[in-house]
């Protein structure tokens, strides 16, 4: 379906966000087409998560447009978004505390899918336990969220993200406060989604992480973009070491 | 019927009145504001210490500002104890203390109201001292000596607490552990501990504030449900945990109070204070001079 | 699930039919008198749990939406003499707008905040009505009954019956509620709103459905009240009363299920009232007291709870 | 299912319970709720007393047509949503052959209705006006407020008298209070006074300075409050610190609370001056048979029950609805109510707050509120109440112990 046009999955234009005095991101442009792995990397602070709020509607933006599938979105509220086809993680997980894996799952299934193709409960039931097989959680289905390790936790997000059908994942680290093997076992996770018609925005902090996964690599600093392109190139840019390296 | 005589003296009248209502609600600034717990007893506790001042006064002839402070240390233990209860049944077990706090706590109130019910009885009861009943002459205008008390040991209160909490160690201690609580821990500072202790100081500060209470008028055993909706009125239109802002906040609604009260007619006036509360929480929800920006 | 809504339903029929009977056999008055507070009060819980327990909004007006639902009757009666269904629809309906607007209310405020809002909109709502003379304002207005209508030879005894179908109602509500996506979506935003909505929960129409859900029943419960008492004022309509009770009996019945409201209200409402007519002094209010502290301290998840860890640990026991 | 049947079984325990001992003694039981918390509950309370003390009188006299009589009394909390459930109890379940209404208005109002369709005799008890819609011809309030306005018209009265043309109201926004000023601005304008200032308050009202400042203004001759326990200290107070201007002639009328031991105690000087309505004063013209002996009992008992020491305002009255019920049933020789009924409103009762005669309404055919005068009172003495001449009284002309002094600033010395 999106091969059809030349036209990008997401558009990011001119979006500037302000916090008072303060500007989180200053015109901020960016076309991210469909089936790309994107990393996005930049210091504390530097307007990442902001940036990634705006494009799931948790802020509103004034002045900019973020366009998604040729629809402009900028005015829609975070769970029409949803609906659309853009969903993400938290950098630090929300899951439902009172409920358990499968039925966070669930809300996905209910609310965000239900859109797309009207299933049965047993269908989504049989959804649902595929995409935590897929990620390694069959067996933790009926536990309660609150009882998931940190690692779960960050997969169970990712897992209600998938539940929502998406076609843009954003990933807001959630390899934070992994152990090396784990970051390794989501950053797998990570690859094997982003095969199958997904596209994926992936924030994160352990860079080898960002230069394995990323076709292509943005770097924010003090919310403008300092270096755009190939892992490779913009981690030889010297602003990109200066501002985020520290050298 | 307006005039501008009656207009100053309501501003007046309204500025010594809101410095009472700051000197009842400060206590809850610091247990509501600064701690976040949902301390709906604390009028309750106010009236408990009106009733312990006038016991002291009935009886022994103290005066009752000092026997307020003299009770203000027996209050401080209650509140180390009371926090004590709160944290192991609340925040020990983390999740969803709102609506069980609300509830515990009005328990407390309720309980509160009966001990005294059985030990004092149903009748109102007030206080002896000299400045009770006098007043200071000031052109044309007299001002009641009970609120001229009332003014300055807000004023007081206000100006102690702020220093305590951006002067001392401990102070600065509590003002942290109200923004950010792992910071603290990992400066090897006990967070429950020092939460502990500010909920005593909140409800020492209540042994004042209650002889307060029965200076300005006589109190009776259930006097503090009129009082839960005025004095959380106070602190959210301040915005949390901020002192002085407390003091402004009362004072805005003090004198607002009395000018409705006195030019338009005294039957709207609580809709008006809450109305203003409304206000405030709509448009600024972090209140007037709330912590976060 | 089908077999469970055939009990369900049997259930209510069984209830109704059983109140009805009621009406007809017993000549004591005074099981109505009291079973209709009781019935009122599990009305009140259960709508209260709608917002209160599934969306986690702690509404403190409780009093605000039953004062408005005894006032909207007494003025629809002195005005039209209207009859006692209308009066009860047009507070649903009084009911449906106050919590549409308190729906609002929660776009911006959260937590304790929005709690304290309702405080205040119950004092804003009492005084204007105690300013209002048509409705009797601050002296209160006695009210005569009309005539009751058969198969009841008593007004008490219709009431009874009329607030035994509010409860039918409101339950049936709430439960289909935390059974339908509606109640999926609530307990997600309950957990976690920004969460939830990032997983396409919309948010802002939940709250306001549960908000305007809950205010037509809260108020509908009113209603009767006006002719229960032939009687009104604004002191006893907004009576802080009638919000903690509402809170009190919720918490302690549970509010993780539809029937931890009904629980609680038929517990603690049948104490208050066989505590009316024994013990009868201030002790009463300390029970009260004494019964919240130790429900939130030593049940947090109220009966419900309770009952679902002792069935946990058994079941855990077999396996 | 089961919340029937969990229903059921408490309403079976209550009855039970209570109809077992009923049977076994077979006294008279007089019914009734008195408020024991909330608000109402200082009047409430004192107000039981006085009934208790009647009671235990008249069981040492051998009771009522040879049975003891027994009072069951249950807790209103001061409200009017807790009394039809409570009397419908009493009169279904407890089988009450008499019943009194429980202290004050709010809880009595709801009542009205149901007593009258049960064809029930009902022993009013300080509630205003609270029959004038309902009708029921079985109703006599023990309160002497006589007719709607009498009690407006005495103060007025007193007012013009002193040469007061203008008047100040000042009432809180409660039924009682309501009520009164409603009265006062009908009588106001009958007598061609001229309303200056008019304004209800909260009940909630902390500080009265504000207020007591713009009704000054207003300059008025007659100031006429009505008001509650909590502010009517409150007020006096103010008065006190703001003053009230020298043309005020006459300061007072309606204000409940100044008739309590210890809110009287506790304003001490503060009260002289003020001229208020009361129902019961240690004057000499207001002892009757029985009176003294009343008080020596009641003042001995408030003590240990911790009510209101003097007790002058609700207790005599409480003892005289017992009285009046007693002289009845004597008088009729049976519990019938109809014939009870009768009796009370064709003939004059002794009592020891004087002999008593209802008007067709239920109410007292003569008001007998009196106006009083507070003089020469000090401060923090309770006992000083006791002496007659602490409140000299104005109104009506036959108790009158004493003449006004104006105007209110020079009676405040």
């Amino acid at each position: 379906m999106t091969g059809e046009t030349q036209a990008p999955l997401l558009r990011i234009s001119a979006l500037t966000k302000r916090f008072g005095g303060f500007t989180a991101l200053d015109n901020v442009s960016v076309d991210i087409p469909a089936g790309e792995r994107f990393g996005l990397i930049g210091p504390n602070g530097s307007g990442k998560t902001t940036l990634i709020n705006c494009i799931s509607g948790a802020f509103r933006t004034e002045p900019g447009t973020v366009t998604f599938r040729d629809e402009d979105i900028t005015r829609l509220q975070p769970h029409v978004r949803t609906r659309r086809g853009i969903a993400r993680s938290f950098q630090i997980p929300r899951p439902f505390r009172s409920m358990t894996v499968a039925e966070n799952l669930m809300v996905a299934l209910d609310f965000a899918a239900a859109t797309d193709d009207v299933v049965s409960a047993i269908d989504r039931r049989d959804t649902m336990m595929s995409i935590l097989t897929r990620m390694g959680l069959a067996s933790k289905a009926n536990v309660s969220a609150t009882k998931l390790s940190q690692v779960e936790l960050r997969k169970m997000e990712l897992a209600r993200a998938m539940a929502t059908h998406p076609k843009l994942l954003i990933s807001d680290e959630a390899m934070a406060g992994l152990s090396s093997s784990e970051v390794d076992e989501v950053l797998d996770l990570l690859m094997s989604l982003a095969g199958q018609d997904i596209t994926i925005i992936m924030i994160e902090h352990i860079m080898q992480a960002v230069m394995r996964f990323s076709d292509r690599v943005m770097c924010l600093e003090a919310g403008k973009i300092i270096a755009i392109g190939t892992p490779n190139e913009v981690m030889a840019n010297q602003r990109v070491q200066e501002a985020y390296l520290g050298t | 019927m307006f005039s501008f005589e009656l207009l100053l003296d309501a501003v007046v009248i309204g500025v010594l009145l809101g410095c009472f209502y700051a000197a009842v609600s400060i206590g809850l600034s610091i247990s509501f504001g600064l701690l976040d717990v949902p301390h709906v007893a604390h009028p309750a506790f106010l009236v408990l210490a009106s009733y312990g001042v006038y016991f002291l006064n009935e009886h022994y002839g103290v005066d009752p500002l000092l026997a307020g402070l003299l009770i203000t240390p027996l209050f401080f233990l209650f509140g180390l104890l009371a926090y004590r209860l709160y944290y192991e049944t609340f925040e020990k077990r983390g999740s969803d203390a709102g609506v069980r706090g609300i509830a515990f706590f009005f328990g407390i109130a309720f309980i509160i109201e009966v001990l005294i019910i059985l030990q004092f009885g149903v009748d109102q009861r007030s206080v002896t001292a000299d400045y009770v009943g006098q007043s200071w002459r000031l052109g044309d205008m007299r001002i009641p000596f009970r609120l001229v008390v009332a003014f300055v040991v807000a004023v007081a209160l206000t100006i102690l607490l702020t220093l305590y909490l951006s002067r001392t160690f401990m102070g600065r201690a509590i003002r942290a552990v109200a923004q950010d609580q792992e910071a603290l821990r990992l400066m090897g500072a006990n967070p429950i501990r020092i939460k502990q202790w500010a909920f005593g100081i909140a409800t020492a500060v209540l042994g004042i504030a209650g002889a307060l209470l029965i200076i300005v008028a006589p109190v009776e055993p259930t006097l503090d449900r009129t009082y839960i909706g005025r004095t959380f009125c106070v602190v959210v239109m301040a915005g949390l945990g901020s002192m002085s802002g407390t003091l402004v906040a009362a004072i805005i609604l003090g004198v607002a109070e009395t000018i409705v009260l006195t030019l338009f007619g005294a039957s709207w006036a609580p809709a008006i204070s809450f109305a203003m509360l409304l206000g405030v929480l709509a448009v600024r929800p972090q209140g007037l001079f709330g912590r976060r920006s | 699930m089908k077999r469970s809504g055939i009990y369900f339903w049997t259930g209510a029929a069984l209830f109704l039919g059983a109140a009805l009977l009621m009406t007809q056999v017993i000549g004591n008055q005074y099981p109505f008198f009291a079973g209709y507070v009781i019935l009122q009060f599990i009305v009140l819980a259960v709508a209260w749990s709608i917002l209160g327990g599934y969306a986690g909004y702690v509404n403190f007006g409780t009093a605000a939406f039953f004062g408005m639902g005894v006032y909207t009757a007494v003025f629809l009666f002195k005005a039209f003499g209207a009859p006692l269904p209308v009066q009860i629809a047009a507070a649903a309906a009084v009911g449906a707008l106050m919590g549409f607007a308190l729906g609002l209310l929660t776009l911006r405020m959260q937590g304790i905040f929005f709690s304290i809002a309702t405080i205040a909109a119950t004092i804003i709502i009492e005084t204007a009505i105690t300013n209002w003379r048509y409705v009797g304002g601050a002296a209160g207005i006695q009210l005569q009954r009309p005539a009751v209508t058969a198969p009841f030879d008593n007004y008490v005894e219709m009431l009874f019956f009329v607030q035994a179908m509010l409860v039918v109602l409101a339950v049936a509500v709430s439960r289909y509620i935390q059974r339908s996506w509606m109640g999926r979506g609530l307990q997600a935003l309950k957990d976690d709103e920004l969460a939830a909505e990032c997983t396409g929960v919309p948010t802002l129409r939940l709250k306001l459905m549960a908000c305007v859900i809950s205010g037509a029943l809260l108020c509908a419960a009113g209603a009767p009240a006006a002719m229960y008492l032939q009687y009104a004022d604004p002191a006893s309509a907004f009576n802080l009363n009638y919000s903690v009770s509402t809170l009190a009996m919720s918490l302690i019945g549970g509010t993780a299920h539809w029937a931890g409201p009904v629980i609680g209200a038929i517990v603690l409402g049948t104490t208050q009232q066989l505590l009316t007519v024994t013990i009868s002094s201030e002790v009463n209010v300390l029970v009260l007291g004494v019964m919240l502290v130790l429900f939130v301290v030593a049940a947090p998840e109220g009966i419900i709870g309770l009952v679902r860890k002792i069935r946990r640990k058994r079941n855990e026991g077999e396996g | 299912m089961k919340r029937r049947t969990l229903l059921g079984g408490t309403f079976a325990v209550a009855m039970f319970g209570l109809a077992s001992t009923a049977l076994a003694q077979q006294p008279i039981k007089i019914g009734m709720s008195m408020a024991q918390t909330g608000g109402l509950a200082g009047g409430g309370k004192a107000s039981l007393l006085g009934i208790e003390v009647w009671r235990d009188d008249v069981n040492a006299r051998g009771g009522l047509l040879g049975r003891k009589v027994e009072l069951v009394v249950y807790d209103d909390k001061s409200s009017a949503s807790e009394t039809p459930a409570i009397y419908s109890k009493l009169l279904d379940v407890d089988k009450v052959d008499i019943l009194f209404a429980p202290y004050a208005t709010v809880p009595t109002a709801p009542l009205m209705p149901l007593v009258k369709q049960r064809g029930m005799l009902l022993m009013g008890n300080f509630s205003f006006q609270v029959n004038s819609k309902v009708g029921h011809d079985m109703w006599f309030n023990n309160a002497p407020w006589g007719p709607a306005d009498s009690w407006a018209s005495s103060f007025l009265d007193l007012g013009q008298k002193a040469g007061g043309k203008s008047i100040a109201l000042l009432a809180a926004d409660q039924e009682f209070a309501q009520n009164l000023a409603k009265t006062a601005r009908e009588v106001a304008t009958k007598l061609g006074m001229q309303v200056v200032f008019d304004q209800a308050y909260p009940p909630s009202t902390v500080e009265f300075s504000g207020i007591l400042r713009a009704l000054k203004a207003a300059k008025p001759d007659i100031v006429y409050v009505a008001s509650y326990p909590p502010d009517s200290a409150g007020i006096l107070r103010a008065v006190n610190e703001i003053g009230i201007g020298d043309n005020v002639k006459l300061f007072g009328g309606g204000m409940v609370g100044l008739q309590f031991g210890t809110v009287m105690e506790n304003l001490g000087s503060l009260l002289n001056g003020v001229v208020n309505y009361n129902t019961w004063l240690p004057e000499p013209n207001m002892y009757n048979e029985g009176t003294k002996a009343f008080f020596e009992t009641y003042t001995k008992r408030a003590v240990e029950a911790k009510v209101d020491p003097l007790g002058y305002y609700l207790a005599p009255y409480g003892y005289a609805s017992g009285q009046m019920i007693e002289q009845a049933i004597k008088a009729v020789g049976s519990l019938d109510q109809k014939a009870l009924a009768k009796y009370l409103r064709e003939n004059t009762h002794k009592t020891i707050v004087g002999p008593i005669t209802f008007a067709a309404d239920g109410e007292w055919k003569e008001s007998g509120v009196v106006q009083a005068q507070f003089r020469g009172i000090k401060d923090k003495n309770i006992e000083q109440f006791r002496t007659p001449g602490r409140q000299v009284i104005l109104f009506p002309a036959k108790l009158k112990s004493g003449d006004l002094i104006t105007p209110f600033e020079a009676a405040r010395k």
